[in-house]
């Protein structure tokens, strides 16, 4: 590809900053000696690096599905998967085994051809999303200068599959699902987008590597200079995880797959493989949006404070991303899910006009700081968006209050 | 041969395809389908012409081709719902359903 | 940026039009609150500095006649801006605070805004009289359709007397454009000053066999009577003691605040400039006139009983003092100290009339209010000790009204009568007379409506709510602070002044 | 040129695939595969900023929308066939196939001569541009855009069930 | 510590109006419930400010070399055109001493007033105006520009029209009020216009001005050369513009028939009307003016108007006191005539003894007025003088108090200032070379004073109680009486300074040193006047106590004086009927004209109006009518053939977009297929 960013200059194989990278430099390392031509190298050592963050996001994969049991037990009082192995270790083994041993249904009415592409269209994208992070100072497995692009680009891919998914199992819940999904993504992606946007005007470039090296460096000395921490930031990094949980359809934004309601959503009529596909691809995604939330607004691999630097960037990054996870179970395990309409409502009339609201308050915010007003930055954008939020959130709870249920997708 | 002919050639061939569509299509969606096609058509052939043309430290052509493209989701949206609204007046989405202006 | 001012009326006006289902006191309350811009963009206007033009703005309408809608803001032209922005948004408070109108109502309001707006910054004679003719048709909207009895009948005679006066203004600028070949103001002063207007209009016309003075006098005096009819200046001042008394309060205040003022300000912004050596042939009869205005006005006045009425001839009074002072400055060779006084007088006191005769009516639409339509002289009585608040604030419009030092009327008929004494000090002296008859008829309202025992209509009555309360802090700033400081008002005409007086007398 | 060469044929079937398909769901479909092709090919032609907004405009909101509202309106006639009508398809031909011959003719007929040396998409030039020259553009379409969002939202509510 | 305060003299004077002007202003904004506070406000800021008077008086004490202490600043108010219009503040010998005083019997009365108007509902409001007025007053006296100086009169006019008419729902209080402005006004008017003459004349309204102020010799000069209409100089013009609105103020005849009255409002009120500030304020501005009226001689026009205007109000107050019976009324009168004499000394060119009789007045009028105020509290609001009598018992604090003022206003000999001053103003009158006729009438109204002085102090303190009403009066807390005896001491200990033997009050008002020397006397005349004064004092004292030694116990019986005097009487007691005769000269003929005029507009300009109202409605009735039958018939015929046409045509709308659509590409194709074929 052509937009790729030059990589920097190899330091020494074994130091912790490099660990990551070592199956893709063993590799390229091989290739050369046997002198292989140079596009086979490049080849060779991406696909390297590619099958190592595949590698870490499966284990990942499987200890979240194991974790997140354990942690919903642990808040509902019980115990949770003990069996397989010692505390249960083993059980997300044993899930693979069982899923991949299933048999493999497809309804008659079916389409079959889309009927199969749905669930690899849902895993596709989400690795390639996971491709393009940066996890540490060097470990970053396509550096691409239009990463951010990129992301959202593919990430737009899934409603698709979504679609394919309900409409091709050619039966009543998967389309509802389907349905509920689209519109729910549809309308939860422009709060991710908009929101990611303000840390694009602030960073003034696409690629996720810069945004992440402009957050270095510390305020006052030992407040990290995170997009977070900015009024802007603030907002718009709790509109963006908001946003993505309702992007991951996880609770309380999960009525696509809502068991209660409709079965399991589009993903009713899979099974087996198809099925645990589906559940990868989710967590997956979940992984990719929670990482580039982590690096848009909890700068990255940045470290937290002066002085721990000589940690390996990479463990921050992960770390951080595990604390985000953690409150997404968090959540999961202790909020209601949420009604259609109210879903609609709150991101049509709660998140987008606050991440509209953040786009120009970042503008005055970089406007300011660039002509050194760092305490008027924050005396203006401060109420900017203080007071809307207020009044909204007045106005919202007002609506919500007395807003009876509509049924708006369903129709004929 | 050519990279620009057959990249003109391309956009020609799927603009035909898209009036094409917008010609015969009953359904009111696919039209739209249709239109797509044609601004995708021209789309293609501004950046043919910026990659193969004289360099132009403007980029006129891509310029163009981005404003296209949010116009061309723009006009998505309008289009759907209008389409949405005329269903919900007479049930169908046929073009030829709805011809309340006739004279 | 002028634009936008002028603009800016206009536009809640259409919003106001456009949003159907604003009840009418939402409606209201909108108006006010947006009539505030008007107010912030003018004040921006003067962070401006005063020096020149501060901003202007022109649009080549028929360029082959030259004619273009060419506006610009000069430091006194921003005076009456102020004034204008004010009083209007004084004016669509109190309508909400008096339960009168609606959306229509609101509107119409809004839009004779922008028209006055035009009307103080027209610097060619076609915006200038659209903008002038314009406001015509809001305010007898105004007056005919939320008017008291008589309104209708009121409303048409206002409409036709001031229609007439603006047909005569439009023939003499066409005899103008004919004769000239511009309507453009600066244009036409400049030649003026450069006497170029008397020959040209001679050759022009040469198929009358008229001489260019005599065809210039006549235009000139048809121009004046336009804006006679609109001062008004006596005897063509009919029709407004009726229009003033069966107007709604509000509108009431817009007509003695801004529609007068715009006479004044063409008497003294266009006509002078314009016709230099006719205005000083005319000046002893315009003399003569304005102390007639001055005396009739007040002594009409001590005739009233019904208390608008009162205050309308008051108001004609007080804008005598202003035609006064450009009668005298048209008859100034060269004392160029009387002249600039004379001159900042009038439009001191056109400013601070505006202000103080929306204040005072004010006071009494509150009265009306709170007597249900009952506003008589002798319908009162003992007011002081049941409302004390609000006779406290109309005492002080009053006395600042009848010209007590310290309070803003004070300063301009100081300045008035030192130019006017320097240049036509009978008129002066006689005019003086007219300060006194004012305190006669003013203080008589005092005592027969606030003081002495208590009227029986008056029992039960409550003092002033806060909200009113708040609606006359700005006025009495605007009366005070002009009063103790002039130079906040001054230091935006002095430039000007200066200006016109070299165009006067090169 | 491979990448042309080898995208351009994809792009046309999937361009008349999504012409001609029967069911409305596989013509959008095939319209999302057509649009994400394009995008891949601006990507080789060195427009990778351009491919990557292609892709989600297109495949992430226009095809979706399109889906969508298939969804919502299920056709009656949810299999139509085009060529049940010769009445509408020979003056669709009939247009169409002549503007084709003449834009084929106009393409072979002169073609300017090209640098073929690979020309790159510097972004920031194209912010740049956007709010330097193209300021009052990108204004133009801001307001259209949020104009359509108000009027897309208005069109599609469904009619207040108060009377 | 003279020389300590000299460099922030300009804006500590500045101060001492400013004080209780914005203790007034303060005082607007409380409420009434809030009255003892805003009377702490006004007492204090008064009090401030008294003592800066006394720092700023000290200031002028020290003798300069050359000629009276002068402190006059200048900054500028206000610019129009090119020329800028200055103010300013002015220290010299005379404004300090008035200053001085006016802020200390101020301060007194304001004591006296807590007690007096404790009862008052609006007794907030109330001390808010007296600080106004003594505001406004102290204003008029440290001005240094015409202009100020008009404000500040104006301003005093103003606080006199609320104080009059503070018992506002009295129609007698709200008329008077109204009677004081608007007369007062008429003066104020001439004022105004001689102000504006004299600054189109010279260009400047500053008194002094390092030699450009209007009371320096270059724009006296200026003011002497031109003359105007009746070959009057414009100073003597302009001077007597000026005199009228001292007049007015002042209450000479015939702009006189405010001031009595001005007795509608609270006697504190009158107390300081007549005292320290309004009337003060007219004599104050004629002497500070005096150098444009004595503009070229001692013998100017404008002086010898001043000086008859003076003796005829003298007299003729004197002559109307005697006949009163309103113990205020005749007080009034009093003062009237007192300033009649100040107007004389003025007019004679006894600036000195002008100012010094003025400040002596002050302190005993004031004296007296409260006094009154103290029996009048005492009687339970009685004020006719018929129906006192034999007060002397019960209120015994009172009437020493007012003994000495009575005695000092009718000049007892000696010990009293009223003598002094008095003596001095008719030695000024004496030496005048203009003629005797204001001395002449000076002296009769010396002897009148004397005379209904007598007779008002033995109606209401000798004798018996009269009215049941007035048998058991309460004597008046300390706090009323504290200050009668402050003001009795000052009227008493003034005499010292201002005796022919040691006049040192004069001399400090020219700035000179004073020293004692015994042979005065001796000098042109002096003991002739002394003698003259003794009998004027002793024959009217002497024909009071002849005529009301005895008055019978009827508060009903005629005066012993009516009798005598017959017709005179009654003409006298209607203060010579000038009331009446505004009455029927001037207010009616006025409200007739009035109705005339409004008839007139009525009668006629509306009439034409209507009329070209109706001729223009004809004519749009007429073209209406030839709209509807001519031009709208054929029109309407016209489009109903055109819709018809239409209807036919719109047929070929099918109603399908695509339909239309492939028309159209049909159309282009066929267009393509004829260019490519031609």
């Amino acid at each position: 590809m052509t937009f790729l960013i030059a990589q920097t200059e190899e330091p020494s194989l074994w130091s912790p900053e490099w660990l990551p990278l070592l199956p893709k430099r063993l590799v390229e390392n091989l290739l050369e000696h046997f002198n292989a031509p140079e596009w086979l190298i490049s080849l060779g050592g991406t696909g390297a690096g590619a099958a190592t963050v595949l590698a870490v996001f499966m284990t990942g994969f499987a200890l979240l599905s194991l974790i997140e049991r354990k942690t919903l037990a642990r808040v509902q009082n019980r115990i949770g998967p003990n069996r397989a192995g010692w505390f249960g270790i083993l059980q997300p083994v044993a899930d693979g085994i069982k899923m991949l041993t299933k048999e493999d249904i497809v309804p008659a009415k079916a389409e079959k051809l889309l009927h199969l592409l749905a669930p690899i269209l849902i895993v596709v994208p989400a690795i390639l999303a996971l491709g393009v992070l940066p996890y540490g100072k060097e470990w970053i497995p396509v550096p691409m200068e239009l990463g951010l692009l990129f992301f959202f680009a593919v990430g737009s891919l899934t409603e698709l599959a979504v679609f394919m998914a309900g409409w091709a199992s050619g039966s009543k819940f998967p389309m509802l699902g389907a349905m509920r999904a689209i519109s729910q993504m549809v309308s939860y992606e422009l709060p991710l987008v908009l929101s990611a946007i303000a840390v694009i005007m602030v960073s003034g470039t696409l690629s996720l590597p810069d945004i992440v090296s402009q957050q270095g460096g510390f305020h006052l000395g030992f407040l990290p200079a995170w997009n977070i921490l900015t009024p802007w930031g603030l907002v718009g990094g709790l509109v963006f995880f908001i946003a993505s949980i309702a992007e991951a359809n996880r609770c309380p934004f999960d009525l696509p797959e809502g068991e209660s309601e409709i079965v399991a959503g589009h993903m009713t009529e899979y099974s087996g493989f198809k099925y645990a596909l589906f559940f990868m691809g989710e967590y997956l995604g979940l992984f990719a949006i929670s990482g580039l939330g982590v690096t848009l607004f909890l700068g990255g691999w940045q470290a937290p404070l002066p002085g721990l630097d000589f940690v390996p960037s990479w463990i921050w990054f992960f770390g951080k991303l595990a604390v985000i996870i953690f409150f997404f179970l968090w959540i999961r395990a202790t909020w209601p899910r949420l009604r259609m309409d109210q879903l609609m409502r709150f991101g049509w009339l709660g998140l987008i006009p606050l991440s509209l609201l953040t786009i120009p308050a970042a503008g005055i915010w970089s406007l300011l700081q660039r002509s050194q007003h760092g305490l008027l930055a924050w005396l203006v954008t401060v109420p900017l968006l203080l007071v809307p939020f207020v009044i909204m959130t007045v106005l919202f709870n007002k609506r919500l209050a007395r807003s009876n249920r509509t049924y708006r997708f369903a129709e004929s | 041969m050519n990279p620009l002919a057959v990249l003109l050639t391309l956009s020609s061939v799927l603009f035909a395809l898209g009036l094409f569509a917008v010609l015969t299509r009953r359904n009111a969606i696919l039209v739209l389908v249709g239109i797509e096609l044609m601004l995708n058509a021209a789309n293609l052939n501004f950046i043919g012409f910026w990659r193969f043309g004289p360099p132009d430290p403007q980029l006129t052509g891509p310029m163009f081709v981005l404003f296209g493209i949010a116009i061309a989701a723009a006009e998505a949206a309008v289009g759907l719902a209008i389409i949405l609204m005329v269903f919900r007046h007479t049930r169908s989405t046929n073009l030829n359903s709805s011809d309340s202006l006739h004279g | 940026m002028l634009l936008t001012l002028l603009l800016a009326p206009l536009t809640g006006a259409a919003l106001l039009a456009a949003w159907r289902g604003a009840g009418e006191r939402t409606a209201g309350r909108f108006a006010a609150w947006w009539s505030l811009l008007p107010i912030l963009l003018v004040a921006l206007l003067g962070s401006r500095g005063t020096d020149g033009t501060m901003a202007d703005w022109t649009l080549p309408w028929i360029p082959d006649a030259g004619i273009n809608l060419s506006f610009a803001v000069d430091g006194t032209s921003w005076l009456f801006l102020l004034l204008t922005s004010l009083v209007t948004a004084f004016a669509l408070a109190i309508s909400v605070k008096l339960g009168i109108g609606g959306r229509a109502y609101a509107a119409l309001i809004l839009v004779m805004e922008t028209m006055l707006l035009g009307v103080f910054t027209a610097r060619h004679f076609i915006p200038f009289f659209l903008c002038w003719e314009m406001t015509l048709i809001p305010a007898y909207l105004l007056i005919r359709l939320w008017g008291g009895p008589n309104a209708p009948r009121a409303a048409r005679r206002f409409f036709i007397v001031t229609l007439g006066g603006g047909v005569c203004m439009l023939l003499g600028f066409l005899a103008l454009q004919i004769g000239v070949g511009t309507m453009d103001f600066g244009k036409l002063a400049t030649m003026a000053s450069e006497d170029g207007l008397a020959p040209t209009l001679a050759t022009a016309f040469a198929g009358t066999g008229l001489t260019g003075a005599t065809l210039l006098t006549i235009i000139a005096v048809a121009v004046l009577l336009g804006l006679a009819v609109k001062i008004p200046i006596v005897p063509f001042h009919a029709w407004l003691p009726d229009a003033y008394a069966e107007a709604p309060t509000p509108v009431t205040m817009l007509l003695t605040g801004l529609l007068s003022k715009m006479g004044v300000y063409g008497l003294l912004r266009v006509f002078l400039p314009i016709f230099p050596d006719t205005f000083t042939v005319l000046a002893p009869w315009l003399a003569a006139l304005a102390v007639a205005t001055v005396l009739l006005g007040a002594l009409a006045a001590l005739a009233q009983k019904d208390l608008k009425r009162l205050l309308a001839y008051s108001s004609v009074n007080h804008l005598g003092y202003c035609v006064l002072a450009a009668a005298a400055v048209a008859a100034s060779s060269g004392d160029r100290e009387s002249a600039s006084s004379a001159i900042s007088g009038a439009f001191l006191q056109a400013f601070n009339h505006g202000i103080i005769a929306s204040a005072l009516f004010f006071g009494v639409g509150l009265l009306e209010a709170r007597s249900g339509g009952l506003r008589g002289l002798d319908d009162f009585g003992g007011l002081r000790a049941r409302v004390p608040v609000l006779c406290g604030l109309m005492g002080l419009a009053i006395f600042a009204s009848l010209g007590l030092p310290g309070l803003s009327g004070f300063i301009g008929e100081f300045l008035i009568f030192n130019g006017t004494f320097g240049l036509l000090p009978w008129a002066a002296a006689v005019s003086v007379l007219g300060l006194l008859f004012t305190a006669v008829f003013l203080l008589r309202l005092i005592r027969k409506v606030f003081h002495g025992p208590l009227g029986k209509s008056v029992s039960g009555w409550s003092d002033l709510s806060a909200s009113e309360r708040w609606l006359f802090v700005p006025v009495i700033v605007m009366i005070v602070v002009p009063g103790l400081w002039p130079q906040a008002l001054l230091h935006f005409l002095n430039a000007d002044t200066l200006r016109l007086l070299d165009l006067l007398n090169p | 040129m491979i990448a042309l060469l080898i995208l351009s044929p994809l792009i046309l079937l999937a361009a008349l695939g999504a012409v001609w398909k029967a069911r409305p769901v596989h013509a959008a479909l095939l319209l999302a595969l057509t649009l994400s092709l394009g995008g891949a090919l601006y990507i080789a032609l060195g427009a990778g900023f351009l491919g990557l907004v292609q892709f989600m405009v297109y495949v992430g909101a226009v095809a979706v929308l399109i889906v969508f509202s298939l969804l919502i309106t299920r056709p009656r006639d949810e299999v139509e066939e085009i060529a049940r009508r010769p009445k509408s398809l020979l003056p669709g031909l009939l247009c169409t196939l002549p503007l084709l011959a003449v834009l084929l003719y106009a393409v072979g007929r002169n073609v300017p001569e090209t640098t073929t040396e690979a020309v790159e998409l510097p972004i920031k030039r194209i912010g740049e541009l956007l709010f330097t020259t193209h300021a009052p553009a990108v204004l133009a379409i801001a307001i259209l855009l949020t104009a359509v969002l108000l009027g897309a939202a208005l069109f599609a509510r469904e009619p207040s069930k108060k009377p | 510590m003279a020389d300590a305060l000299q460099p922030h003299l300009p804006a500590l004077l500045w101060w001492i109006p400013l004080l209780p002007l914005l203790a007034a202003a303060a005082i607007a904004f409380l409420p009434d419930a809030r009255g003892r506070l805003a009377s702490k406000l006004a007492l204090g800021a008064l009090g401030v400010s008294c003592i800066l008077a006394l720092l700023a008086a000290n200031c002028t004490l020290s003798p300069s070399g050359e000629g009276a202490f002068r402190l006059a600043t200048a900054t500028t108010w206000f610019t129009f055109g090119e020329s800028a219009l200055k103010v300013g503040v002015l220290l010299d010998p005379m404004s300090a001493a008035m200053i001085a005083m006016v802020t200390f019997v101020a301060l007194w009365i304001f004591i006296y007033s807590t007690a007096y108007m404790a009862e008052e509902k609006r007794f907030g409001r109330f001390f808010g105006f007296l600080s106004l007025f003594c505001g406004a007053m102290l204003m008029v006296l440290l001005a240094n520009s015409l202009l100020l100086l008009f404000i500040a009169w104006e301003l005093v006019g103003l606080a006199s029209y609320l104080l009059i008419g503070f018992y506002f729902e009295k129609p007698s209080a709200a008329a008077a009020a109204q009677k004081a402005f608007i007369t007062t006004r008429v003066g104020d008017m001439a004022f105004f216009l001689g102000m504006i003459w004299l600054y189109r004349q010279t260009g400047t309204l500053l008194f002094y001005d390092g030699g450009n102020g209007l009371l320096e010799s270059g724009a006296l000069a200026s003011l002497a050369g031109t003359t105007t209409i009746g070959g009057l100089t414009v100073s003597a013009a302009a001077a007597l513009l000026l005199l009228v609105g001292a007049m007015g103020k002042s209450g000479q005849v015939p702009l006189h028939t405010w001031l009595p009255d001005a007795m509608e409002g609270p006697t504190p009120v009158s107390a300081l009307i007549h005292a320290a500030t309004m009337v003060a304020a007219a004599l104050f501005m004629v002497a500070r003016t005096h150098p444009i009226f004595s503009n070229g001689g001692d013998l100017t026009i404008p002086l010898t108007a001043t000086a008859w205007v003076g003796g005829i109000t003298a007299l003729y107050a004197a002559c109307v006191a005697v006949a009163q019976y309103d113990f205020k009324r005749i007080l009034a009168y009093s003062t009237i005539s007192q300033l009649g004499f100040m107007m004389v000394a003025l007019g004679t060119g006894g600036v000195g003894a002008a100012m010094f009789h003025l400040i002596a007045h002050a302190f005993f009028k004031a004296l007296l007025f409260l006094s009154a105020g103290s029996v009048i509290h005492g009687c339970h609001g009685e004020q006719d003088i018929r129906n006192m009598g034999g007060l002397s018992k019960p209120l015994r604090r009172t009437f020493l108090a007012y003994a000495i003022g009575m005695m000092a206003l009718s000049g007892f000999p000696f010990l009293f200032s009223g003598f002094w001053s008095k003596e001095a103003i008719l030695h000024s009158a004496q030496i005048w070379p203009g003629g005797m006729g204001p001395f002449a009438l000076a002296v009769a109204a010396a002897l009148l004073t004397a005379f209904y002085m007598t007779r008002q102090a033995l109606l209401v303190f000798f004798g018996k109680p009269r009215q049941p009403g007035v048998e058991h009066p309460h004597e008046s807390p300390a706090v009323m009486l504290v200050p009668l005896y402050v003001l009795a001491a000052g009227a008493v200990l003034l005499s010292l300074i201002a005796t022919p033997f040691w006049p040192w009050f004069e001399k400090w008002l020219h700035g000179e040193v004073a020293h004692f020397h015994g042979g005065a006397l001796g000098e042109h005349g002096a003991v002739g006047l002394l003698i003259l004064s003794l009998v004027l004092v002793s024959v009217g004292v002497g024909l009071g106590w002849l005529l009301y030694r005895r008055v019978s116990n009827d508060s009903r019986a005629r005066d012993p004086l009516s009798g005598k005097l017959g017709p005179v009487w009654g003409f006298l007691e209607r203060a010579m009927g000038f009331d009446a005769l505004y009455q029927k000269c001037i207010i009616g003929p006025l409200a007739v004209l009035a109705s005339l005029i409004d008839a007139l507009e009525l009668g006629i300009l509306v009439p034409i109006m209507a009329a070209g109202e109706s001729v223009l409605k004809a004519f749009g009735r007429l073209t209406g009518a030839s709209d509807e039958r001519g031009i709208n018939a054929g029109f309407d015929g016209a489009c109903r053939g055109l819709k018809r046409r239409a209807a036919d045509a719109s047929h070929s709308q099918s109603g399908r977009i695509q339909a239309y659509l492939r028309t159209i590409g049909l159309g282009i194709t066929a267009l393509l297929l004829l260019y490519f074929c031609l």
